[in-house]
Formats: C-alpha cells, structure tokens, sequence
C-alpha cells in the first residue's frame, strides 16, 4: 500500500467518522449549541 | 551516538522544566506560578520513570551508571563528590524554605465563595436561589427597550465601576494598581461568565464586607453599593456588564432542561 | 518477611505522600463555623433570631403554608408591603387598624375585619374569611408567637420591623395547649361558636356561608347517620368523601372538644336535612 | 485456552464478564426497584392509615443531647468506623460479583483455572465478610451512642427497613456460606448450576443490602417523605426513594467493582513478590493482570458515574452543589484529581510493563512514549486550580488572581476534555497490550488499521473540539452539557474500536507462548499503589459526600448541634482519612493472612499419640 493510498483511506475514513461524531454531537446538544455559530 | 539513558531521562526533566518557564514567563508573558510549578514537575517526573522503565532491559540500562557510581571502585571520585553534594542540596533546600523573606505570606482567597440561600439587601431579605434580573426578560422581548437599559447600565458603571475595574471591564482601571486583591476582571472566562446574575447581585449590594467568612482574608476593598446606587441601576449594571463582555449568566433552568 | 516489609513500607509511604500533599500542597481553609441557633429565651433575643423564630412558627404550629403558598389558596404574602399599605388604603377597610404592623395582627387574630377580594367564602361576597384566627382555636398562638410571626412577615415582605420583641417571658414556648393558662375551660354550648373557633367553615358548607375544600354538610342529615358523622369528627381521614383528598381536616378534634360539645356538634349536623 | 493461555481469550471473556456484570447491575438495581416498588404500595396503603397524626417533628437538639464516652470524640470515631464499615462493604460486595463473572467464564471455557480463581478469591472474601459485620455492628453500636436523637429519628422512618436489611443480612450469610463452604460440592454438571445460582442469589441480596443501607444515607442529604418540620408522613417508599438515592446506587455499584479489582490485585501482587517458583509466580501474575483489568474496566465510567452523581446534587439543592464545587471544597477536587491521576498512571504503568510477557511487544512498545506524554499532558490539565496559590510578585506580574492562560484550564469543560482523553488514551494502551501477542492474518488488515487510526483521530478531535468550543466560544449553558456528546465520543471510540479489532484479528496467529510471570517486581508495586490510592480517595469522597450536609443531620430538616457541627479543614480530614485507611490496610493485610494460614501445617511429628 502506497502513502498516496494510505492517506486517502484515512481521509475518507476520518470524514465518515468525524461526520459521524457530528451528528452524534448535534443530536445530544439538541442543536443548541451549533445554532449559536449561525445565529453569529 | 546514542545518548545514555539516565542522561535522556535528565535531559527531559531539565528541557520541561525550562520549558515551561520559558514558554510561560517569556513568550506568553503569563508567569507559571512556581506552586504549580513543582506539582507539573512531579508529575512529569512520575510519568518519565513511567516511560523510562516499563521494560526491565530499559531499566537495567538506566540505572546501571548509578549502580556503578555507588558500587564500581574506579569511580570513588564521583561518588564522593555526589555523596557530598547530595546532603549540600538538601542543606540548602531546607535553609532557603526556612529562611524568612520579606514577601507578604502567601494568601489565598476563594474567589467564588458560596453564597448564602438568602440576604439581606435594602434592607429586605431576598433569597438568592430564585432572583432574577427584573431586566433581563427585555432582551427577547423587546430589545430595543433592552439596549436602553444596558446603555443606562453602561452609564453607571463608568461613573461608578471603571475606576477599579477598568474601561474595558478587564480589571485595569487607573487605581486597579493600588489593590490587593486586584479587582476582578469580567473578560475572563472564568468570572462572570461562571456566574448567575443573582450572585453578581448579591456581590456588587453587599460589596467587601458582605463577603462570607470562608472568602477570608477579608480584604477586599469593592464597596457596599447598596449604600450608593438604586436596585434598578445595580440590574443594569448587571446587563452591561454581561453585554459588554458577550458573556451570558449561568442559568441552572437551561441547563438542566438540556440535559 | 523483607518483601513483606518492603511492601508495608510502600504503602505507607504512599498514604504519608497523599496526606502530606492535602496538608502542605494545599491552602487550609477554615470553614465557616455552623450559623448560631436561635435561642427560644425571648429576653436573650436579637431580632433576627425572633423573625427565624417567627419563620418557625408560620410553617410549623401556625400551619400558615397550608394556605399561603404557591397553589394560590389563601393571598401572597411575599408582597406584604405593598399589599398591605394598598389594603389600608382600600375604600372597603373597615378594620381599626392604622399601621401596617396592626395591620397584619388585625389580619391575624380576626382574619374577617377585611377580606382581600376573592379570597372570602364562597357566597360571603368577601365579608367573611375562611381563615381562622390565630389565637384561638386548633392554632393557639400566644401574643408573643404572634409578635414573632409579624416579625417574620414584615423581614419576608420587605418592610422595616417595627414589632418590639415582647418582655414577658414565659407563653412564648407552647407549653401546654390551646388553652396555656391551666384553667380547664367553660364548655361551648351555643352550635356557632363551636363552629367559629373550629374554623369549619373554613372548608365546609354548613349553613350559608359555604368554603369548598372539604365536603357540602348543608344536608349531611338526610343521608349520613349520627355514628358517621361522629366518626368523621373524631377520625376524619378513616372516610374520604369522593373527590376530597385526605389530611386536610384536623384530626385532633376530639382533643380540643368536651363530650358535650361534640354531642352538639353531631346533634346539630344530624339535624341538617 | 490450556496453559498459559490466550491473551486474547482471557479478554475477550473479561469482557464479556463485564457485560454480564452490568446485566447483574441492572437486574438487580430494577429487579430491587421492583421488590421496594411492591413494598411501596405497602407502605403507602400504611401511609394512609397512619396519616399525619402519628409521628412528631425532627428532634432539636443542643449541646448537651451528645453525649460523650471515655474522652472518645463522637465525630471521629462514627467517622472511622463508618469508613472501615463502608471499604470491607465495598470489598465483600464486588468480590461476589466478579466471583460470579469468573466461575461463569470458567464454566463455559471448562478451564479449571478459572474456577480455583475464583474460589481464591472469594475466600480472601470470607474473613473480609466477618469483619464487615462486626464493623457494621460498631458503626451501629457508636450512632447509637453518640448521637442517639439522629438514631432515633431515622429510626422512626426507617425502622421497618431497618429490620428487613438484618432479615437480608442474613440470608446473605446463609447464601455465602453455602455458595463457600459447597463450593467443591457442588461442581459438575446439574450441580454447577445450583451453584451458579447460588452465586446469582448472593449477588442479587448483597446489592438490595447496598441499596438499602444507601437510602438512609441519601435521605440525609435529600430527605423526602417529611414535611419541612421533619414530620414523617408515613411513606417508607418516598422516604427511600429520595432524589439521590439512584445516583448514588449507580456510582457505589461501579466504583465498588473497580475497588474490589484493585484490592484482589494487590494481594496477586503480594502473592507474586512472595512466589516461591516459577509456576506460582506465573499463576499469580495471571491473577493480578485479571484484577487489575477489571479494576480498570470499572474505572473508565468511573468519572461519569461521578459527573452524573454531581450533576443531580446540583440539581437538587444549588446551594449543596456550589459548596461542593465552588466553595471550600474546591480545593478538595484538586487532591481528587492527583489520585485519580496516580490510579491513571500506575494502570497503565502496569499494562506497559506487562507488555514484556509478549515477544511481540517490540511493534508497539515504541508508542508507548506517546501515550505517557498525552496521559501525563492530560493529567495536569487536570489537576490545575481553579484559583491558583499565587506569591505576591507573582499576583502583580499577572495583575491579578487569574491567570489568562493557566485559569481556563481550571474549569469544567477543560476538566471533561483531559478526563476524556486519559480514558481515550488508556484505552490505547490496553489495545496495545492486546495486540502485543498476535499477528492479524486477514487480508484487509491495513486499511482495518488505517479506519481504526481515523476512528481515533476523529474521536479525539471532536473530544478536543467540543471541549474547547463549548468551554470557551458559548454560552456557559452549554458549558456543562457539552461532557455528554464527549463521553459519548468516548464510548464511541472505545466499543468501535473493540468491534473492528475483534474483525481485525479473527484467526490472529499468536506470536509464540505468554510467559506469564515475565514482568518486573515494579510493576507489582504499582498494583499496589492501585490498592492504596483507591481506598485513600474513597474516605476522601466518602467525606465530602458527608462533608456538604455542613451543620445539618439531615438537610434543612435536623440540625446538628454537637460541638462537632462545624466543617473541618481538608488537612484534618485527610489525615483522618490517611489513618483510617492504615488501620483498613493493616485490617486486609490480616485477612490476607488468616486466608492463607489455614492451609499450613506445622505440627511436629509424634505430638498425638498414635
């Protein structure tokens, strides 16, 4: 596996799980938090 | 070439130590108290023993040149001049922590006392776990009503406030110097922001003297305000200063709902 | 046995490093000792120990908060100085009162010389208040106790204390009962006023004058008999009439009455068809 | 599973011991909530007959109601016996609990190991259970005698809940007894079961005791089911079931687990330093490695456990939870957080050391300098006050108490994030030391490591990422509520991993035998210092939860006007507490040694006639 591949593998796994952890945090704060940097 | 271990492990604590100092004292230009200081130092000891011997080749490594210090009869040298200075340290340690100076003692304040569950301010007795801003339902309700009071606030504390606490509400006001305790700074996170505003109320009515017992020493210069303002302007006091700083009171209601 | 010690050692060395960081790492604060108990003997009274006795006695013995508490029973009595200068000012006062402080004693030994507007009993029009007086009946409160409820409203509500803590020692403790001066009393015999120093109309509809916390007796007699009604004087909660809940009435009736007044009491209701 | 075993094996089944373990928890906590829900109704129907006319107020006392025996001071010596009652309680309660796990494992693996494990276990246990009672009994005996107007007030709520937990006191001996003494009775087939059994019945009564015995604490703090005049309505349900009643179940149940482990893996540690040859080093290097897992599975919820306990205070009364956190207090948490720490640190100092019985530890021994620079990073996050002991240049050079970088770092949101990623991070550790002995075989086993590596970066960032904008860029109502999308990251991170893994090395080659007994004494003594700091930091907590009443037996209902009443410095209270846990240390040190007496003989040949 070349670092070229490995890279893009941890990239599209770090979305997948950073997105993930995103949503999990939007649904326990109830959205309060993040509307707080729209409403900025 | 390798450097030795022990050295490593020397190199390490000296390189944090000075570290810290140089990164906090220099370039943040932010003292680290020096009680923190050996506490941090401890600890990063504790964890570069940790590191430095899990592994019983690593260990045996490590400590071979004390060993051979103490036992190797070539290196009586050493040793005797390591025998000698040890107890010089700790000779020397002992006099510079007994040694009387001429700094004031160490005092320490606890900045948020708890506060009572009521108290007597204007002569009445409010209790502390239910007051709110009478003001503060404006800020949704009609802002631009609320705009006004916090001008109003505004006002007050810049006849009244800013001496001490500064006009960027940061604690530097012209006589801030002359303080012990210094007077608080709102900007920090760690202030107001904390805060209920039923607990900025009951620290600005009852000033210095109304501070409880276990907030001693009982220095603290801030003056009983109720003596010199109104209620009402101490709520807008209260306003301005949350709206100045962006900071928003504590409230417990909020909290719990979102939990 | 060496490894044994080593390891003692250890451990104690370890506990000795713990208590020495807690002793000498840390600042010692002293805790602020525990708030003073106030003192019952009335004559070492400061006056803040007198309105905390005055708070005592509106949610112990007065029964006070039964009424005057959020569910809006019975008026508010956290707002007392502005309510009760308005009340002075009412053009339907009829009291003798002339200060706040008579005021509130007005309010408290004859609750009906004025009666916040919806507040009375039921079909009174507001001239009658369901409450009754403090000093009499099931409450019994010595002038002193009532002295040191005012105390209490006045600090709660705001208002300067002008009550002057009394000097006579003695019925500030409920010592006895109602009745605190020993002499047994002269039995009732007139069906009114039994049913004014209990209160009953407090909650009942006896005649015209009708409250709703406990149940109609306006026609008991046509459907209860005289040992239901006995027993519903003498152990009110043993029956809960539907829709009522239990606890409000006093259970301590058949200390407070002789036997003959009792016999009046269920004569009387047993009669009302 | 046959000599010196799979590491993987061992735990994958502590695992799912550990689950069985919270099935326990929970069939327990609700299968008692349900028995005290049928007794509740019983209660109430006795609420109603009793109404309100039967019991009087709380009792006002003065100085003079506290008596005093021998010169003995009251507090001191209810305190003492109190803490000594509650580390034996802890101790005999959780032993049957893993016990249980154990011989399950031991059952379904048919490896013999297992279940001699777990015999010794709970026969360190057995004189451990004595000595509680007999504790018990003094705590009663001083309460009694010392403040005997509390005793009989809560007696007058509690009494009838007072005689079914000596009921339940003893059916818990009889079901010990049985469950110790049958222990080689009742082995094999049919047999197994009842003794299995036995062991669930043992589990279920000794946590009911637990809950029992909480409720009258809790009613101390949060009183419920009286008036505010301390008139008891009748209810023993509502009484029991007071607002902190649950959470402190919740956290006694967890800590107990992680205390017990850590007290088993002392005496593997001691038993290891003592080992006379090679096998019995290794059998009690297997012991200690196992003690030492579940003490550490137990602590990871640990802080949340507690987060939530503090939580509910807060919720309950503002002005207890501000004298916890904010007040005098305060300072108290900072002791806290060095010992959590030092349980952090020798846990994981003890998992890097254990590295050493694997010849494949080499591959990851090289991050192990990472791992200490995050926890020891973390840890002084952690520990850093709030308000800080500043000389006087120093308070000038900084123009005042607080610190711009280092005061930020004082309150919660930092706090959670370092807590969260110690636990993150321990949890890498114990990965490694999982990993230490295999070689993954499946094809895909790079890109598996490289989603694993992501799942990690990605937790930790958002950990980091909540911590520091919830701390510092919003309103401080979030402040507080942001720890609960990070703990969730946590376990995210932490079960995610478990489940790749798992995937990762399906039909793992190992990479040769486990030498078990390959580790250096130092490790041992970090077991110990597990041991030591965990009971040490249990009187601490134990104090404060007792501490924040201040002057009141029970709050706001039942004052306390002893001498005693005041609060006193966190000095006097640790040394008390450092006291009391030698005397507990010299205590256990006896019962380890009662264990192991009975298996010696040293009688002269020819004493009895033949």
């Amino acid at each position: 596996m070349s670092l070229k591949n490995k890279l893009i593998s941890f990239g599209i796994a770090f979305v997948v799980c950073g997105g993930g952890f995103l949503l999990l945090d939007v649904t326990l704060m109830n959205m309060q938090g993040l509307s707080l940097i729209f409403e900025r | 070439m390798r450097i030795p271990r022990l050295l490593q492990a020397t190199l390490v604590l000296v390189g944090v130590y000075f570290g810290f100092i140089v990164v906090f004292d220099y370039i943040l230009e932010a003292v680290i108290p020096r009680s923190l200081l050996t506490m941090y130092m401890f600890f990063v000891t504790a964890g570069v023993f940790m590191v430095f011997t899990y592994d019983e080749d690593q260990m045996r490594e490590l400590a071979a040149p004390i060993k051979a210090m103490v036992e190797d009869p070539s290196k009586r040298g050493v040793r005797n001049v390591v025998f000698l200075l040890i107890p010089l340290l700790v000779g020397y340690g002992v006099y510079d922590k007994t040694m009387p100076s001429f700094d004031a003692p160490v005092e320490l304040r606890t900045i948020h006392p708890a506060p009572p569950s009521t108290a007597k301010i204007y002569g009445e007795r409010v209790n502390l776990l239910t007051l709110e801003n009478p003001f503060r339902h404006y800020e949704t309700e009609d802002p631009e009503q609320f705009a006004e009071y916090v001008e109003e606030g505004a006002a007050v504390y810049i006849e009244n406030c800013q001496y001490c606490h500064g006009d960027k509400l940061d604690g530097k006001g012209p006589y801030a110097e002359g303080l012990n305790p210094t007077p608080l700074n709102f900007q920090d996170i760690g202030t107001i922001a904390q805060l209920q505003e039923s607990y900025l109320y009951w620290r600005i009515t009852t000033g210095g003297p109304g501070l409880p017992k276990e907030a001693a020493p009982w220095i603290s210069s801030m003056p009983v305000w109720q003596n010199f303002l109104t209620e009402e302007e101490i709520w807008k006091v209260i306003l301005f200063l949350y709206d100045y700083t962006g900071h928003a009171p504590r409230s417990w209601g909020a909290a719990n709902a979102s939990h | 046995m060496r490894q044994f010690l080593k390891v003692v050692a250890f451990m104690v060395v370890t506990v000795g490093l713990f208590a020495g960081y807690s002793n000498l790492g840390i600042p010692q604060i002293q805790p602020a000792p525990p708030p003073t108990e106030e003192k019952i003997d009335l004559s070492a009274m400061t006056m803040d120990q007198f309105v905390a006795l005055g708070e005592r006695l509106f949610s112990g013995k007065g029964t006070c908060t039964l009424c005057h508490n959020a569910l809006g029973r019975a008026p508010e009595l956290g707002e007392i100085a502005i309510s009760s200068q308005a009340r002075l000012d009412d053009p339907r006062y009829a009291g003798s009162a002339s200060d706040i402080e008579g005021y509130i004693r007005e309010s408290l030994v004859d609750p009906s010389a004025f009666v916040v507007v919806g507040f009375g009993k039921a079909g009174s029009n507001d001239t009658e208040s369901p409450m009754p007086s403090v000093n009499s009946g099931s409450i019994g409160m010595s002038d002193p106790e009532t002295a040191a409820v005012i105390a209490y409203l006045q600090d709660n509500g705001g208002l300067e204390i002008t009550v002057e803590i009394p000097t006579d020692l003695g019925e500030a403790e409920d010592e006895g009962e109602a009745t605190n001066s020993g002499e047994p009393r002269e039995p009732i015999t007139d069906i009114q006023e039994l049913v004014d120093n209990h209160a009953c109309e407090a909650c009942h509809t006896i005649t015209d004058a009708a409250g709703d916390i406990g149940p109609d007796l306006s026609k008991i007699g046509a459907t209860q008999d005289r040992d239901y009604i006995r027993q519903a004087l003498l152990d009110p909660n043993a029956v809960i009439a539907e829709g009522y809940e239990e606890g409000f009435m006093p259970d301590d009736l058949g200390q407070q009455m002789y036997a003959t007044e009792l016999e009046i009491m269920v004569d009387f209701l047993s009669n009302l068809k | 599973m046959k000599g010196t075993g799979s590491l993987r094996n061992v735990s994958n089944k502590l695992i799912y011991g550990l689950f069985i373990t919270l099935v326990i928890g929970l069939v327990s906590v609700f299968g008692g909530a349900d028995l005290f829900a049928a007794y509740a109704a019983g209660t109430e129907a006795a609420a109603d007959a009793a109404s309100t006319g039967g019991y009087g107020p709380a009792p006002v006392t003065t100085a003079a109601d506290y008596p005093s025996y021998a010169g003995v001071n009251g507090r001191l010596a209810i305190w003492i016996f109190a803490q000594l009652h509650l580390w034996f309680a802890a101790f005999v309660l959780a032993v049957p609990i893993f016990v249980f796990i154990i011989e399950v494992i031991g059952m379904r693996t048919r490896d013999k190991r297992y279940d001699d494990m777990a015999y010794e276990f709970i026969k360190v246990s057995i004189t451990a259970y004595s000595l509680t009672a007999i504790l018990g009994g003094l705590l009663l005996f001083s309460l009694i005698l010392f403040y005997p107007d509390l005793f009989s007030y809560l007696s007058v709520i509690f009494g009838e809940s007072m005689f079914y937990y000596a009921l339940l006191f003893f059916g818990e001996s009889a079901v010990l007894y049985l469950y110790y003494y049958g222990w080689h009775w009742l082995q094999g087939g049919l047999k197994k079961w009842i003794h299995l059994t036995l062991g669930l019945t043992l589990n279920a009564v000794g946590t009911t005791l637990m809950l029992l015995a909480n409720a009258w604490l809790t009613f101390m703090m949060s009183p419920a089911g009286v008036d505010p005049a301390g008139v008891f309505s009748g209810d023993t349900w509502a009484a029991i079931h007071n607002f902190l009643w649950n959470p402190i179940n919740i956290h006694r149940f967890v800590a107990n687990i992680a205390y017990g482990g850590s007290i088993v893996g002392a005496y593997a540690a001691f038993k290891f330093l003592t080992a006379r040859n090679d096998q019995e080093k290794a059998h009690y290097d297997w012991m200690g490695y196992n003690a030492n897992f579940i003490a550490i599975c137990a602590l990871l919820p640990l802080p949340f456990a507690g987060y939530y306990l503090a939580a509910e205070i807060y919720a309950y009364s503002q002005q207890m939870g501000i004298t916890l956190m904010g007040g005098i207090f305060a300072w108290l948490f900072i002791i806290q957080a060095v010992l959590i720490g030092t349980l952090f640190l020798s846990a994981n100092y003890y998992l890097w050391c254990g590295m050493g019985r694997s010849d494949g530890a080499k591959r990851y021994t090289k991050y192990i300098k990472y791992i200490a620079i995050v926890l020891v990073g973390a840890f002084l996050v952690w520990f850093t006050p709030h308000t800080l002991v500043l000389t006087n240049s120093e308070l000038k050079s900084l123009g005042g108490p607080h610190h711009s970088i280092l005061g930020p770092l004082g309150i919660m949101p930092a706090k959670n994030t370092a807590v969260n990623i110690m636990i993150t991070f321990t949890f890498l550790s114990f990965l490694f030391y999982r990993r230490s002995n295999k070689v993954a075989t499946v094809s895909w086993e790079k890109t598996g490591n490289i989603i694993q590596v992501a799942l990690f970066s990605a937790g930790i960032v958002n950990i980091l990422f909540l911590g520091i904008y919830h701390g510092y860029f919003t309103n401080t109502v979030y402040k507080v509520a942001a720890s609960i999308p990070q703990v969730m990251t946590t376990f995210t991170v932490i079960v995610g991993s478990l489940i790749l893994d798992s995937f990762i090395y399906r039909g793992a080659k190992d990479v040769g035998p486990l030498h078990w007994g390959r580790i250096p004494d130092r490790a041992q003594y970090a077991l110990f210092l597990l041991a030591v700091a965990f009971t040490w930091l249990m009187g601490l907590m134990g104090y404060i939860r007792s501490g924040i009443r201040q002057h009141w037996h029970v709050v706001d209902i039942m004052r306390d006007n002893s001498p005693d009443a005041y609060t006193p410095t966190l000095g006097y209270a640790a040394n008390v507490v450092s006291i009391a846990t030698i005397m507990f240390l010299a205590m256990v040190i006896f019962v380890f040694w009662i264990a192991q007496v009975s298996t010696k003989k040293s009688l002269p040949a020819g004493y009895w006639k033949e």
